[in-house]
């Protein structure tokens, strides 16, 4: 029996497609394809197909903890499945606004086919039922309101026609409560004015009054504006008086920096009276794009359950045809509360710290531990530094294998896609003996990858960014600054480490990077021997404050932390993510659609790391 | 008189009569150019009926409609290309208001 | 009526061969009994049409795309005599039934009212006016050296030298544009997974999906068949029957354009339009030219 | 009424429709995509009244063509998808009436000129395509060069019309 | 066959298709209705609830290669016929459709000089 089943009774034709649905499972991953990937979960094996969209999935596959912020978006993508549907969530169920879970099982590959096992008869069982209830969540609902297309401004909550233009007014959907509006949420980033274009920096050479109430300009190059009229000095024509409305011209960036800059709202015109839809009016104060061409943007969702990006990531991209004008983003707020608790002891505090972050539990564990044995004084063997450098360079190969799987669905490289997935869980928890019996199918990989054709083209000068302070880990180290933690940690020096450098500063030098320490992790694993999860050390009673720098597979993670007795009091954790984020909305504006989620794909985004 | 022939030569009255009210009632530039279309559209059913049952041995009117055809086409490329200019320009392709503009 | 229902059941079988294919390439797994099941499952589900949509194009765009590959495979033969209809255009004929893929994928594209949808509506646009050029323009050359538009006369054209050797270069842009056409790997931009979610088809849901991807796999076929009629003799082959030597010669080819993708980037929409025009255009104008000398010099 | 009769009323009525619809809709792509199976529809007339080729030239030109028709309406338009219902014609009244006069006064011409004998049959499909190639290699290669010539010049004139002054070309 | 009646074969087969796809529609509708339930036909953008218009002015970035495709497209019309009776009229074919195609490369390169052939 499922929630979601559909109605009628199970007869005939319909027993025929049930029993043709459990064979043929079709899972969206919620929160995505890496997290579960992170858990060591293999859901193809299990016997489901991924989709990428939730109109061709029977199953919502929920991994892990979702945060609150993306308990919402789940039950979106729930209510958007067609029936039959069946919510099957591996790991503990915090999910307010889902129903009750038809299948649950705990995280891992066991219990997963044995769930998809339930869920197959469940299907063949119960894809119809005579007795169906809707699935209804507080975010599902809209109130309709009429609008004017062309005047914004107008809004009413009765249909009828516009009173400035008399236009029929059209429905609109704004949400039933006030509660998740974009302008609402705190947002890192909400930027859409258009400082790259062209027209506009031309428009500052020329070195013109934004404030004028009229300016002149050709009408063969726009880009060309002044005051008080004269001939264009490009083609010599007589220019033309345009009005504008003061600080409202397009040149001047001056979209302000609100969130609700949807397509429609660009237009702030005065233009009331006229009788006749002015069509100059409506695209006169729109941002230009590159071309010069005042078009119309939308805002459209990329996530938080995107299949090309890292799950949780809420990304709304502002487009320009399929060219990215503009972002914004923001985060599941992490798993934030585990740090606040206060007063833990350092046991359960490294334990919670190890649960921060899915995609790279081993490097927090690290960091948890270091911090707490350096606040505590203690000092560690160096047989365990080592075993546990043999750990962290395992879950950076896992990681970037992970990565690389990512990057092989992004560009729709389906090889890659399976083969890096495939080794990044047989690398994850592998013991030594395994991980070197890898090292033949890795260096096939990475051969495999170099003799790739248009991967090059593809991804040169993707997401091209500037050496700067805010770089680290593989995006620093592509972008030639050799940011490493590594290079000062005594383990590590003892095994000959040096950290991969490249000075691409795009996408194709993060990818050489990444697949270089691959490599150069597999030699540091060989070197140090021996493979060990970091375990706390007994500090007893100890006080004092500590701090420790771990290099995870994304950049240096930094912990500082105050133990008083024993106990952890305070932690201030400092994340490369984090820092990441605010770099998307440069990185991708002007980009094509694709180049842009390739340039954020190759930032390598923890969006479960990043405080706000 | 033919049936099939005064049908056809109906068929391109009728998208000529329907050609020429969408060039003189539209007022956007574009669509002044669908008027158009139709237009030349008639022509060529008009041609290909005349062919067909007045002359179906001279190549000759069947090369007219492919010539028709390129005009079609013409008409296509350069009008867009000034659509887009003017748009760029001006930010619209109304006719009304480019003469509103000149004032 | 009996060659047209052959022919008919012949396509579906090709289709479902295909479709197993194509499952196998992306899963590793060989099922044969996977699309059926498939197709029964997407039957059984629910289907429904998004809000304030444009229902005309939304219901018409599978129907149309079906549409339009099952009449190019009407006049593709498979021997002298199994074909639907031997159109004195067939040659031209094929192309101006494939064209209404992209009218079909627009209509999908700006149906559903969807962000996705469009992006991947009109980006098929585009990339229509990458690949279109170097799929009549080949076949133009073809038709030089069988100096006739009927299919079955191109691949008698052929009989003592296969048009692959004969005009390679046709070929190789020929198949490029057909992968083009039917938006596979690395040529997925309408539907690409990780850019646009499914992109025209992620609105589609239940029975209507099935429908958008029969007409897709139909497409595969149609377009394997037409290589295999322009390029790779047809029927011709020594020891075994006509049909044999088809079905082979469109198996292995469908094989191929659907292996081709899976080993290489998804190819970007402003590259594919750049490398078509700069390149592929040049490159099929030189491919009539020297037909053209080859069809005066050669007997 | 044979069925050649019945195909010509038919797919005339067709491409007349669509041809309406052009006008009527609010949405620009319908309206875009009506042209586009309007001429479809005139292939099929074409087709119906066998000249194979023309028809299925038509039907193949005429849908990339409208299909890229519906990009530039899609891209200049005030309200492409129509959800505003807003009036975008002028001079109604005079341009129903210049409509219908000039489809009466077509009609009239079509109904009252004596056209003369009706030829019965059409040259064969496969004979239609090689004459045609054969006049254009004879007697209309002027015309045929000189279409080249046009379309050269609409290419040069559309590019040099709608592409923003090459100079920016050094700055992207 | 007649082509006539060749066309009426055609027609013929894509009224079938039609019937075989609206038959299949029956047999899936025949299952059952799809329940109406909120948030349900709302396109699907990844998790949020997306209120925004899509249909709006969209920017092909493609246009300069589409204005020329319409000019350049022409030329398929030519080809055909030519391409039936090349063998046969020979070196005049070769050298008349060679001007031709030369005639609107020129435009083809004018388009590419003037920035057309790139994204826009």
């Amino acid at each position: 029996m499922i929630a979601g089943a559909r109605q009628g009774k199970l007869s005939g034709l319909r027993r025929l497609t049930a029993l043709a649905m459990a064979r043929d499972l079709r899972a969206f991953i919620v929160p995505g394809a890496d997290i579960a990937r992170a858990h060591g979960l293999d859901i193809e094996a299990a016997g489901m197909q991924v989709v990428a969209s939730p109109r061709h999935a029977s199953v919502l596959l929920v991994v892990g903890v979702i945060p609150p912020a993306l308990r919402e978006a789940a039950a979106v993508i729930y209510a958007q499945m067609m029936r039959p549907r069946a919510l099957f969530v591996l790991g503990p169920d915090e999910l307010d606004q889902l129903p009750e879970a038809d299948i649950r099982e705990d995280l891992s590959q066991q219990d997963l086919i044995r769930g998809v096992r339930r869920l197959r008869s469940a299907f063949a069982e119960g894809a119809f039922r005579p007795d169906v209830a809707d699935f209804d969540a507080p975010v599902l609902h809209v109130r309709i309101q009429y609008t004017c297309p062309m005047h914004p401004e107008v809004v009413q909550d009765e249909p009828g026609s516009c009173p400035k233009c008399g236009m029929n007014l059209v429905a609109r959907e704004a949400p039933a409560t006030a509660g998740h509006t974009h302008a609402d949420q705190p947002e890192l980033i909400v930027d859409a004015d258009t400082h790259a274009t062209p027209a506009q920096d031309h428009a500052a050479q020329h070195g013109m009054n934004h404030d004028a109430p009229a300016e002149y300009t050709c009408p063969m190059h726009p880009e060309v504006v002044q005051n008080e009229p004269g001939s264009c000095p490009e083609c010599g024509m007589n220019l033309e008086l345009r009005e504008t409305k003061g600080t409202k011209s397009h040149e001047d960036a001056g979209i302000s920096p609100d969130s609700d800059h949807s397509s429609m709202d660009h237009n702030h015109m005065d233009h009331g009276d006229m009788a006749f839809m002015s069509m100059v009016g409506v695209t006169k104060d729109l941002p230009r794009s590159s071309d010069g061409l005042p078009m119309d943007w939308i805002d459209v969702p990329f996530g938080p359950f995107f299949p090309g990006l890292p799950g949780g990531l809420l990304l709304t991209l502002t487009l320009d045809g399929d060219t990215v004008a503009g972002s914004s983003v923001q985060t599941p707020g992490g798993n934030e509360e585990l740090l606040q608790h206060s007063a833990l002891d350092a046991g359960s505090f490294i334990e919670r710290l190890a649960k921060v972050e899915p995609l790279a539990p081993v490097s927090y564990r690290l960091l948890a531990c270091r911090a707490t044995e350096n606040a505590a004084g203690v000092e560690v063997p160096a047989a365990t530094a080592c075993a546990r450098v043999g750990a962290l360079e395992r879950e950076r190969i896992a990681s970037h294998l992970g990565w690389l799987a990512l990057f092989g669905q992004q560009t729709g490289f389906d090889w890659l896609q399976r083969c890096a997935a495939s080794l990044q869980l047989k690398v994850q928890n592998a013991g030594i003996r395994q991980v070197l019996a890898l090292k033949p199918d890795i260096a096939f990989l990475i051969k495999r990858l170099h003799r790739t054709p248009l991967l090059k083209s593809r991804t040169a000068g993707v997401g091209r960014l500037a050496p700067n302070a805010a770089l680290r880990g593989p995006v620093a180290r592509a972008a030639g600054i050799g940011n490493d933690a590594r290079s000062t940690d005594p383990s590590y020096a003892a095994l000959g480490f040096t950290p991969v450098c490249r000075e691409g500063c795009d996408a194709l030098a993060r990818l050489q990077v990444r697949v270089e320490e691959i490599t150069h992790g597999l030699a540091l694993i060989v070197a140090a021997g021996a493979i060990e999860l970091p375990a706390p050390i007994n500090i007893g009673e100890a006080s004092g404050a500590g701090e420790a720098a771990v290099e995870t597979p994304r950049g240096v993670a930094r912990l500082r932390l105050t133990l008083e007795k024993g106990r952890v009091t305070a932690a201030q954790l400092e994340t490369p993510s984090t820092l990441h984020l605010a770099l998307i909305d440069p990185l991708i504006k002007q980009l094509a659609l694709g180049d842009a989620l390739l340039a954020i794909g190759s930032l390598d985004l923890a969006p479960w790391e990043v405080r706000q | 008189m033919n049936v099939e022939l005064l049908l056809a030569l109906v068929t391109g009255a009728a998208l000529f009569g329907v050609g020429i009210y969408g060039a003189l009632s539209q007022t956007n530039l574009v669509m002044i150019m669908m008027g158009v279309e139709l237009i030349l559209a008639a022509a060529m059913v008009n041609l290909v009926a005349f062919w067909r049952y007045l002359h179906p041995d001279a190549a000759a009117a069947q090369m007219f409609v492919l010539i028709v055809m390129t005009v079609m086409a013409i008409e296509m490329a350069v009008g867009f290309g000034v659509a887009i200019a003017r748009f760029r320009a001006r930010g619209s392709v109304e006719m009304e208001e480019a003469a509103e503009l000149k004032g | 009526m009996t060659t047209v229902l052959v022919l008919l059941l012949l396509l579906a079988a090709g289709t479902y061969l295909v479709a197993v294919l194509e499952a196998w390439t992306a899963s590793g797994r060989f099922r044969l009994a996977g699309p059926v099941v498939a197709g029964i499952a997407l039957l059984g589900r629910e289907f429904i049409v998004p809000r304030k949509p444009d229902r005309i194009f939304f219901e018409v765009a599978p129907v149309l795309l079906l549409l339009s590959a099952l009449l190019a495979a009407a006049v593709v033969p498979l021997t002298p005599d199994l074909i639907i209809t031997d159109l004195a255009t067939g040659a031209l004929f094929i192309n101006a039934a494939l064209v209404y893929v992209l009218v079909a994928l627009l209509m999908a594209g700006w149906g559903p009212n969807g962000a996705y949808a469009m992006i991947g509506g009109w980006r098929f646009l585009g990339q229509l006016i990458a690949y279109a050029m170097l799929i009549v323009m080949p076949i133009t050359a073809v038709v030089m050296r069988a100096e006739s538009l009927l299919t079955t006369r191109i691949v008698a054209s052929q009989a003592g030298l296969w048009n692959i050797v004969y005009q390679p270069l046709g070929f190789m842009l020929f198949f490029v544009a057909a992968m083009a056409l039917a938006f596979l790997p690395p040529f997925d931009l309408p539907t690409a997974k990780a850019e646009l979610a499914g992109g025209v088809e992620a609105e589609y849901s239940g029975v209507r999906l099935a429908i958008f991807r029969l007409g897709r796999l139909a497409l595969i076929v149609t377009l394997a068949a037409a290589a295999v009629v322009f390029y790779l003799g047809g029927w011709q082959g020594p020891w075994l029957p006509p049909w044999a030597w088809s079905a082979i010669k469109i198996l292995a080819v469908c094989a191929t354009m659907l292996l081709a993708g899976r080993a290489m980037p998804r190819v970007r929409d402003a590259d594919l339009l750049h490398w078509c025009w700069i390149l592929g255009i040049p490159l099929a104008l030189l491919n009539i030219f020297l037909v053209g000398l080859l069809v005066l010099v050669l007997p | 009424m044979s069925a050649q009769t019945f195909f010509i009323g038919f797919f005339g009525l067709a491409a007349v429709w669509f041809g309406v619809v052009v006008f009527r809709t609010h949405s620009m792509v319908r309206s875009a995509l009506a042209l586009l199976f309007s001429q479809t529809a005139l292939g099929a007339l074409f087709l119906s009244m066998q000249a194979e080729f023309l028809g299925v030239l038509q039907i193949m030109m005429m849908a990339t063509e409208m299909s890229i028709m519906a990009i530039f309406m899609v891209m200049f338009m005030m309200d492409p998808g129509g959800l505003g219902e807003m009036d975008m014609t002028h001079q109604k009244r005079l341009s129903l009436a210049a409509g219908f006069v000039a489809f009466a006064a077509a009609v009239a011409a079509a109904v009252f000129v004596d056209w003369g004998p009706v030829a019965g049959v059409a040259p064969d499909a496969a004979q239609q395509t090689h004459d045609l190639g054969i006049e254009l290699l004879g007697r209309s290669m002027l015309i045929f060069e000189t279409a080249g010539v046009t379309i050269l010049t609409a290419m040069i004139a559309a590019t040099a019309v709608a592409m923003p002054a090459v100079k920016r070309i050094g700055n992207k | 066959m007649s082509t006539l009646e060749q066309y009426g074969l055609l027609v013929g087969l894509a009224m079938g298709t039609v019937g075989f796809v609206l038959g299949l529609y029956a047999l899936a509708r025949g299952l059952g209705k799809a329940r109406q339930e909120p948030g349900k036909d709302v396109p699907a953008t990844g998790g949020q609830m997306s209120r925004e218009p899509v249909w709006v002015r969209y920017h092909a970035r493609y246009y300069g290669y589409a204005l020329l495709f319409l000019a350049f497209d022409m030329e398929m019309a030519f080809m055909y016929p030519w391409a039936v009776v090349y063998k046969q009229e020979g070196v005049v074919a070769l050298l008349d459709m060679g001007v031709f195609l030369a005639v609107l490369f020129l435009g083809l390169l004018y388009g590419w000089s003037q920035g057309a052939l790139r994204r826009q």
